[in-house]
């Protein structure tokens, strides 16, 4: 009805977390994009459940048989909100780490043994 | 003692208004509801009974205190806060600024005014509070048109910044 | 269980036993025993037969005899000295450039089975 | 603009076509094509769990398996953000 | 839906309006204060709002959420005011 | 009904915006400002689509604690991006 | 009765937004961090009052008209309204503060106490 | 230099125990208005936050440890993975909600959308547990990271 | 109903349910003793064995079993799945084998290596998370279950992966396996919104139904992509490998040998998607999906042997060789693939053998490799914990002191290069004749890659155990018990599997790899009900 805007939303926050985290060279900034990348992932789980003219699953007791959003992606979307913050935890002690032991956030200081 | 007892009655009231409309006890709570409420409460004060009672603000339980607040948040206050808003529009409109930072001395002494006052400050006409003398509760303050006269001593008058909101505080706070 | 242990592994085309396998190395092993007894009359301890020589010369130090991992098989790697600096390249260990090589494979997928 | 960057733009260029494609094909936008399952659960999540909230009774009742994997995650999060802080020496 | 909602939805296209001039606020502005500024501006606009369309939906249960946002900003704001005057945690 | 679609319209608009603003600023702490204010319109939008729960989730955890965490890693490394090697 | 509640929830609605915008113009005008806070403190804090109020009064016409779920669209959005008045300040007061700290000068400043007594 | 302001303690110290009874609110009321164990307990999480950055971590650290809350957690996730085994056990499958629809505590069902705080069968022991679960855990998150920013290399 | 009964019936949640309760409980038990909680965390793994060994012996008696979560009634409603289930066949059974014997090995041998460190409460914990991860993954038939268990293994062991936080390169590799893993399940998270979007269902047999119906569509050719890349990048196939070697190289070879039980969960999440979800529709696509697997598989394999030969550190090397071994699978299976899907209608399975026998090979070299690879991580663990040194070029002459090491290693060595007697050379000989059914090419880059891994892993041999000892190791003692316990433990399978291939090929892989070509087995119950 409107031209699918919400999920084209969702393609450019996945696209703006990828080019984040193939040209940013910094590893919070790569961070950063993880999350806009899950942000997106949670909006489309959200948009996918979403019914117009709909109110929320939740039952108030005043309106007989209302069109209800679904109630499933919400929900999947809470365990993926709850994994995001988990990641983004663990990932920035382990910056707090690499910029311990190297002092620096630069990207190429995570070097392979192969060169 | 006292502090727990006082925290657990502030979150019972708040976890009731919050509730209303669930039940039928006084046409608005359910009596589960209030059964809850009150082992929420009790461990809510239980928890935070020694951050949010000081020993010195156990006054403002003295509920003539809150009326008189809130006749000072409706009256005094909001008539600085549309005068404020008047007075920032002015200048938005026209850009005309002259500011500074001064520093006045209320003369309050526990926290709980301070904060009430600075809060008042902020929301009020052309003032912003920026700073806090912790020794003697002096307060720092951004002044967007600085009254010539006014800076000619340090600290500076009340008057000149906030009005007569100190004593109004004294009164509520202390 | 047994009688299934001993089945014949069929491949297809062809069949391994290991057993068979096991019984030729076995038999293997007892000629090399075999053999090897009859060097064992000759051989004395505490002689100059239990010394170990380089080419005629003694043996030098330790840690100048032992031979280092990356000097092993130098020919090979010379010969693929080509194939392996690009691979070499690949691998930077630069987590962005891992991320690029997913985003490349996603997009040749994309395009052969998208376009499909 | 190295040959690294060029190829990765190119790559992610294709990349977002597509989505950008998929979000084309998909249903319209607040007018989901199939609704079994939520329907059922919209339906019957009074009756049976006797929760107002739908979302509640999905992520407690009907898929409460993966809150439990959920809270699992955070645990695991918690438990190896502590042991990375953790003192290295005895 | 509510008899005054196109009059409230309206309003709320206008604020949208200040959260893009609040944007632009955090894109320019010098000092990593400026931009907490915008930030709160937007963080007070959205309250607003989200009292806004739980009025609008009908939904009076969903002005919850603009509690929780309106109490917990504060946090957010806080963490980054620490930051910047320095200091230890 | 047609009020609302623009608005489904310019809130996904603004939280682009937000993010190539997050993605675009060199000062971490300034990206992280800008992350905590998609993050307050993804919330919005969460709460527009329906879902308020995950919005109140999204609101806990995306303007509280997200940015906490970030405030403080920032904090315990540095602040700006290098560009060079 | 409903009319006149209607007249008045245009006429807060509209002083909301107007100080709204404001705020946001005020944040772009101004030359600093301070004058800034001034305009997105109290003009935004201003304009909640007054578009939340609208709201509080709808809910409470709907109350009045025998609506149980009013009473509650009244009390909760007058608990955002209070939230937002005690932590709107006192953000701004941490940021002005923290603003100091950082080294940041109020800009076209006649004085600065505050500058003074932390250099002497 | 510890903790801010006068006024943000003072504001903080006001705050909390009214963000703390909020937070309890939700999960309370996780089955019946929007919210649950996880936001509710991010509330609460939020609302400890902000005492550790008004007061500064070492006024926090005196007063809670980490292993503490780590003790909590485990509690938490005990008890929800407990409820889910006392479904195997009397409802006849793991995570079986076997309260609902029995005349105990939580065991009414609501009749017409009138749903109470007393129905909903497990769902809000398992709101508390997950809501436990998550307060120690994220402040545990914050609190760890936090003193981490002070220590230098060890 | 009896005990057993009961415990049969709820096998399939209590296999989950019990590492994950004792992964709660591990840090009350440390407050009580370091060596009771040592103890506890051996006896849940082996509860848990015996729970998956008691699911194993039912499913390949009397067929898939299901398991629903949260209620006793039927979960198919107006045919619907509403609620989470597991459905356990015999593929599903035959990698929880896998998984559940690494996890054993892996935390006997823990017992000993791990003792002289700090914070071993969490790396416990993290252990018995890792484990229920795996078996999760293995396990379910949702969807986002799989999602959210994909989670949990990446997060539990990209954190222990950075276990020694001292080493600046652990840090590291943990935190390139974290994002890696992060961008891998996020684009699987977002796979399976569109297949849910789809058909608004996330239950794994329900979606494949739903497909068979609808044909294939643009969407979910996206989904299917997305679901190949992101798995076969978190399965470790080249070009995306390469975080493999760093992680398994850093991370402590306890935690490397569950490493290999991860990679292959998401291996196995691969083949699940391709076979059963995508099974009614998977030869509609003009390229064969199984093409695609093939050339993964080959560079794959290309890559990991060359690479591996000029390593110089130990750990890092059987990385590589790790990477190697991955190839195989996915070659084999990808043969199979292809030849199932190009098959004329009239050819079934039956007049194509080399389907079956390829699919066989590569299910059994998945054990194999695990087996293998673990085994060699276990040596180099061995090594470091005697010496504290994994570089090639300063190691030598450790035989001499380390003699039960030494033969693992060479037992390890003479598996993994595929050479008779050993298991190694059972699959790879499934391998090499049904590849060459379909190109013979390809069988013969799989015998040069195992030729070559025979030649790595001679070296390592030559320059860790063999030649002059060095004066620096000369003090060296052989490791404690229990680590050789361990090691034992996994070369006594090997031997047993490589004397009697057709025990194993028969009992296990063989259900298995009927299990996998065959989705209406896994789609039976959708219609007939439990």
């Amino acid at each position: 009805m409107i031209a699918n805007i919400p999920y084209l939303t969702v393609a450019g926050l996945i696209i703006i977390g990828l080019y984040t985290l193939l040209f940013k060279k910094n590893l919070i900034k790569m961070v950063i994009g993880i999350t806009i990348l899950q942000s997106g992932v949670n909006l489309f789980l959200i948009t996918l459940g979403y019914r117009m003219g709909s109110v929320a699953p939740i039952f108030t007791g005043n309106a007989d048989n209302p069109v209800m959003s679904y109630p499933v992606p919400q929900a999947l979307t809470l365990t993926s909100i709850v994994i995001g913050v988990a990641v983004l935890a663990l990932m920035l002690s382990l910056v707090i780490h690499i910029y311990r032991h190297h002092g620096s956030l630069h990207v190429s200081k995570l070097g392979g043994d192969d060169q | 003692m006292l502090a727990f007892v006082i925290t657990t009655i502030v979150c019972f009231i708040t976890y009731l208004l919050f509730t209303t409309g669930s039940g039928d006890i006084a046409g608005l709570w359910s009596i589960e509801e209030l059964l809850i409420g009150l082992i929420l409460s009790l461990i809510t004060g239980f928890i935070s009974q020694t951050v949010f009672v000081k020993d010195e603000d156990v006054r403002m339980a003295n509920p003539l205190k809150w009326l008189l607040f809130l006749v000072y948040a409706i009256g005094p206050f909001f008539v600085s806060l549309a005068k404020a808003n008047v007075d920032v529009a002015y200048r938005v409109i026209t850009g005309k600024i002259n500011p500074g930072i001064v520093k006045i001395h209320p003369n309050l002494k526990t926290d709980l005014s301070v904060t009430i006052l600075a809060n008042s400050i902020t929301l009020t006409p052309g003032t912003l509070s920026v700073d806090i003398d912790e020794e003697n509760n002096d307060l720092y303050i951004h002044w967007i048109n600085v009254d010539e006269q006014a800076i000619k001593q340090t600290p500076i008058d009340c008057k000149y910044v906030c009005g007569s909101f100190p004593q109004w505080i004294r009164r509520i706070a202390e | 269980m047994i009688e299934m242990m001993l089945e014949t592994f069929e491949t297809g085309t062809g069949y391994w036993h290991p057993l068979v396998w096991v019984t030729a190395f076995v038999i293997i092993f007892l000629i090399v025993y075999i053999i090897r007894g009859f060097g064992e009359k000759k051989y004395k301890k505490g002689t100059g037969q239990t010394q170990a020589f380089l080419s005629g010369n003694k043996e030098y130090d330790k840690q100048l005899m032992h031979v280092q991992s990356s000097n092993l098989y130098w020919g090979w790697t010379e010969a693929l000295k080509w194939i392996i600096d690009v691979l070499k390249k690949m691998h930077t260990g630069n987590v962005s450039d891992y991320v690029l090589w997913f985003v490349v494979v996603m997009g040749i997928l994309l395009l052969f089975v998208g376009l499909m | 603009m190295n040959q690294r960057n060029i190829l990765a733009a190119a790559f992610l260029t294709i990349v977002a076509v597509f989505l950008m494609f998929s979000a084309l094909f998909m249903h319209p936008f607040g007018e989901p094509t199939s609704q079994a399952m939520d329907q059922y659960i919209i339906d019957n999540t009074v009756g049976e769990t006797g929760a107002n909230n739908g979302v509640t009774s999905v992520v407690f009742d009907y898929r409460g398996f993966d809150t439990l994997g959920e809270a699992t995650v955070l645990f695991t999060a918690v438990a190896s953000v502590v042991m990375l802080f953790r003192r290295l020496k005895k | 839906m509510m008899p005054l909602a196109d009059e409230y939805l309206i309003v709320l296209i206008i604020l949208s309006l200040a959260i893009v001039m609040a944007m632009i606020r955090i894109i320019l502005g010098p000092t990593a204060p400026d931009r907490v500024v915008g930030l709160d501006t937007i963080n007070t606009i959205v309250i607003v709002s989200m009292v806004v369309f739980g009025a609008i939906f009908e939904q009076v249960i969903y002005i919850d959420v603009a509690i929780v946002y309106a109490l917990l900003s504060f946090v957010s704001t806080l963490y980054i005011a620490k930051y910047l005057q320095g200091g230890e945690y | 009904m047609i009020l609302l679609d623009a608005i489904h319209i310019i809130l996904p608009l603004l939280m682009i915006v937000s993010a190539l603003i997050a993605v675009y600023l060199k000062d971490l702490v300034a990206a992280t400002i800008a992350l905590a204010s998609m993050s307050l319109l993804l919330s919005l939008e969460f709460y527009i689509l329906q879902a308020p729960d995950v919005a109140i989730a999204e609101a806990g955890v995306g303007a509280a604690l997200t940015t906490a965490i970030l405030i403080l890693a920032i904090k315990a490394t540095k602040r700006t991006e290098e560009e060079e090697e | 009765m409903i009319t006149i509640i209607t007249g008045i929830i245009y006429v807060l609605l509209g002083i909301g937004v107007f100080f709204n915008i404001l705020a946001s113009i005020g944040l772009l005008r101004f030359p600093d961090v301070y004058t800034r806070l001034h305009a997105g403190t109290k003009c935004t804090t201003f304009g909640s009052i007054f578009i939340i109020g609208s709201v509080i009064i709808l809910g409470l016409r709907s109350w009045y008209f025998g609506d149980v779920n009013g009473s509650v669209l009244a009390i909760h959005s007058m608990g955002a309204l209070l939230a937002i008045l005690v932590t709107n300040p006192t953000g701004a007061h941490a940021i002005a503060r923290a603003a100091h700290k950082s080294g940041v000068k109020p800009a076209q400043a006649v004085i600065d106490t505050l500058e003074k007594e932390d250099n002497s | 230099m510890k903790g801010m302001s006068t006024i943000v303690k003072t504001i903080a110290n006001i705050g909390f125990p009214i963000i703390t009874i909020y937070g309890l609110y939700v999960i309370a009321h996780g089955h019946l208005t929007p919210g649950g164990g996880f936001q509710g307990g991010a509330i609460v999480a939020s609302g400890l936050a902000l005492l550790a950055v008004a007061h500064g971590t070492s006024w926090v650290e005196s007063k809670v440890k980490e292993h503490d809350l780590s003790m909590l957690e485990s509690l938490g996730a005990l008890g929800f993975i407990g409820l889910a085994f006392l479904g195997l056990l009397m409802g006849g499958a793991f995570f079986s909600n076997f309260l609902v629809d029995t005349s105990m505590l939580f065991g009414a069902i609501p009749v017409d959308g009138a749903a109470n705080i007393n129905t909903g069968g497990t769902l809000p022991l398992m709101n508390f547990a997950v809501g436990l679960k998550v307060i120690a855990g994220l402040f545990a998150i914050v609190l760890v990271m936090a003193i981490a920013t002070n220590k230098e290399e060890d | 109903m009896n005990i057993v009964d009961m415990l049969l019936t709820h096998a399939p949640a209590l296999t989950i349910a019990i590492p994950l309760l004792g992964a709660f409980l591990t840090p009350l038990i440390s407050r009580v003793s370091e060596k009771g909680r040592n103890i506890f965390a051996i006896i849940i793994v082996g509860i848990t064995a015996l729970f998956v060994f008691l699911m194993a012996s039912e499913i390949l008696a009397n067929g898939p079993m299901t398991y629903v979560f949260g209620s006793t009634a039927a979960t198919v409603q107006q045919s619907t799945v509403i609620r989470i289930l597991f459905e356990v066949d015999a593929l599903s059974i035959f990698m929880a084998i896998i998984g559940i014997i690494l996890s054993f090995v892996a935390v006997v041998y823990s017992y000993a290596f791990m003792e002289k460190n700090t914070g071993l409460d969490k790396y416990y914990t993290l252990l018995l998370l890792m484990t229920t991860g795996m078996l999760g993954m293995m396990l379910t038939g949702d969807m986002f279950n799989f999602f959210v268990f994909l989670e949990i293994t990446s997060i539990a062991s990209a954190a222990l992966v950075a276990f020694w936080t001292n080493k600046a390169k652990a840090v590291e590799a943990g935190f390139k396996y974290i994002v890696i893993s992060t961008i891998g399940a996020l684009f699987v998270l977002f796979a399976i919104a569109l297949l849910y979007g789809q058909y608004d269902a996330l239950n794994m047999a329900k979606i494949a139904q739903s497909l068979g119906i609808s044909g294939f569509t643009f969407i979910d050719k996206i989904a299917l992509v997305l679901f190949i890349a992101a798995l076969a990048m978190k399965g470790g196939l080249a070009p995306m490998h390469m975080w493999l070697p760093d992680a398994y190289g850093q991370a402590p070879a306890s935690i490397s040998l569950l490493l290999i039980g991860a990679t292959q969960a998401s291996l196995y999440g691969l083949f699940r998607i391709v076979f059963t979800v995508y099974g009614e529709v998977i030869s509609l696509p003009a390229i064969s999906i199984g093409w695609i697997l093939v050339l993964l598989g080959l560079i794959t394999m290309l890559i990991g042997v060359i690479m591996a030969i000029i390593q110089t550190d130990f750990k890092r090397l059987i990385g590589y060789g790790a990477v190697a071994e991955l190839g195989y699978m996915a070659l084999a299976v990808g043969t199979g693939l292809t030849i199932v899907a190009n098959a004329d209608p009239n050819i079934t399975l039956q007049t194509a053998p080399f389907a079956m026998k390829a699919i066989t090979g590569g299910l059994f070299h998945v054990i194999n490799d695990a087996l293998d690879i673990g085994l060699l991580f276990l040596v180099a663990g061995a090594v470091y914990y005697a010496t504290k040194e994994t570089s090639l070029n300063k190691l030598g002459g450790l035989a001499r002191n380390m003699k039960y090491t030494t033969i693992f290693f060479i037992i390890g060595l003479l598996a993994v290069s595929g050479l008779p007697p050993f298991n190694g050379f059972a699959s790879k000989l499934l391998i090499y004749e049904s590849t060459y059914q379909l190109n013979p090419i390809l069988s013969i880059v799989a015998i040069l890659s195992s030729i070559l891994l025979l030649a790595i892993f001679v070296k390592v041999l030559h320059s860790v155990f063999l030649g002059p000892a060095l004066p620096k190791y000369e003090t060296v003692r052989e490791v404690p018990k229990s680590m050789l316990l361990a090691m034992a433990v996994i070369a006594g399978i090997i031997i047993v599997f490589g004397l009697f291939p057709q025990v194993i090929v028969t009992n296990l892989v063989e259900p298995a790899a009927n299990a996998l070509v065959n989705n209406s087995g896994y789609l039976q119950w959708l219609t007939g009900g439990f």
